[in-house]
């Protein structure tokens, strides 16, 4: 699976984007964020509890209850400030 | 009557001509008024001075997203056209940054539907802004509260 | 801060700029935002077509509303500039009629003051619409109950 | 004093402005418009009771109990359609 970084959370981890491999009780947005927290201090930071992440699956905004299974793309970043 | 409505989104580096786009939702058939919002990089926030506007976004999901709001529009006001041009990258302060525009038979269903465009697309479009300032620091744009209450009057 | 705000008010025969126009709104230091509106003439109107619109004001009472309405908005948005020109004299289809435009820091406020000037403009400046279709006929344009209740919103 | 009209009544009445001298009686607008409608029959046609006579005194929109003691100009014409 894909997963992208944008802004601040792309910073904190140091990575743009990287292809993964996720353990198999892994299923929703909930369990990827709590898997990340203990990938190193960048990003512990970037997913501490309390923080501001919002993501998309396969490039639809969605909830932390949302189901990964089968899914392509995974991005993550800060609440969006365009216009 | 969907094959004549004029759709135009564009995201981009590059500075947009907002009179040759506006005249370009002027011309279409039955129009009779055309709203529109231009947002710029302001020069000072915050009591700092700005040195640039750096603008992220997600490509991909950013033309689908601004598309899925353009059709919101279309279903809820009877429009003839609409626009959005966002830009991307490093913008100095008085830069152009959007334009969300609406053409419509009548005035009140293009000057809502604008309305509408530009407060969607501050809380349903992937972009981010960071803040460079001339005592270099650097600063990325919280979200504010204001403008999902603006976005969910809709 | 009055000194800062730039107010024009223009009645003329000739078309205008609208990009230029909003460029020199963009270029107000302060400015974040800029919305408008551009009134056009329709080609249809009651299922007629028209050969062209006639507009005919009140010289020197029209430029006093237009300074009143854009006062008006300036004393109610936190405005850096506003825009109203209006065009009289013989239109033809697809020609532009009305621009009402204003920048401010922030959008709300550019959004709301030009809906605002355009509402108050339609019901609060001496300005009446003949229409000439192809069949000859003419018409004078009624007031529409529902423009005095856009202006009364305000 | 000066009398203008525009679009219909301009029309109606065949002028586009004149200058009058009032009966000293004719102190507000509606006197004004009632002795119109003794002027003739594009007078009487353009004032007649229930149109939609709107008018300004000394350029500025003014109701049909409006004082005209003073005025330089008095204007007639119908509800305004710009924009």
């Amino acid at each position: 699976m894909k997963i992208l970084y944008f802004a601040w959370l792309r910073e904190r981890v140091g990575l743009a984007e990287e292809d993964v491999t996720l353990p198999a009780h892994i299923t929703d947005i909930a369990g990827l964020i709590t898997w990340q927290r203990d990938r190193g201090p960048g990003f512990a930071a970037a997913f501490a509890p309390g923080g501001q992440v919002r993501c998309a699956v396969d490039q639809e905004f969605a909830g932390h209850d949302t189901s990964i299974a089968g899914a392509r793309e995974v991005a993550f970043f800060p609440p969006v400030t365009g216009g | 009557m969907s094959s004549t409505i004029m759709r135009r989104i564009l995201v981009q580096t590059a500075d947009f001509d907002t009179g040759a786009q506006l005249a370009c939702l002027e011309a279409r058939p039955g129009v009779g008024g055309i709203a529109s919002f231009v947002g710029t990089v302001r020069g000072q926030t915050g009591g700092k001075t700005l040195t640039a506007l750096t603008l992220e976004h997600y490509p991909g999901m950013t033309e689908r997203a601004l598309t899925g709001i353009a059709q919101q529009a279309e279903a809820r006001w009877p429009l003839l056209g609409c626009i959005i041009i966002h830009r991307v990258g490093t913008l100095p302060p008085g830069a152009r940054i959007v334009l969300a525009a609406a053409a419509s038979a009548h005035r009140q269903a293009a000057l809502e539907a604008t309305g509408f465009l530009i407060d969607w697309l501050k809380t349903n479009a992937p972009f981010w802004k960071r803040e460079d300032f001339t005592d270099h620091t650097t600063n990325w744009v919280e979200a504010r509260a204001a403008d999902h209450e603006a976005a969910s009057r809709w």
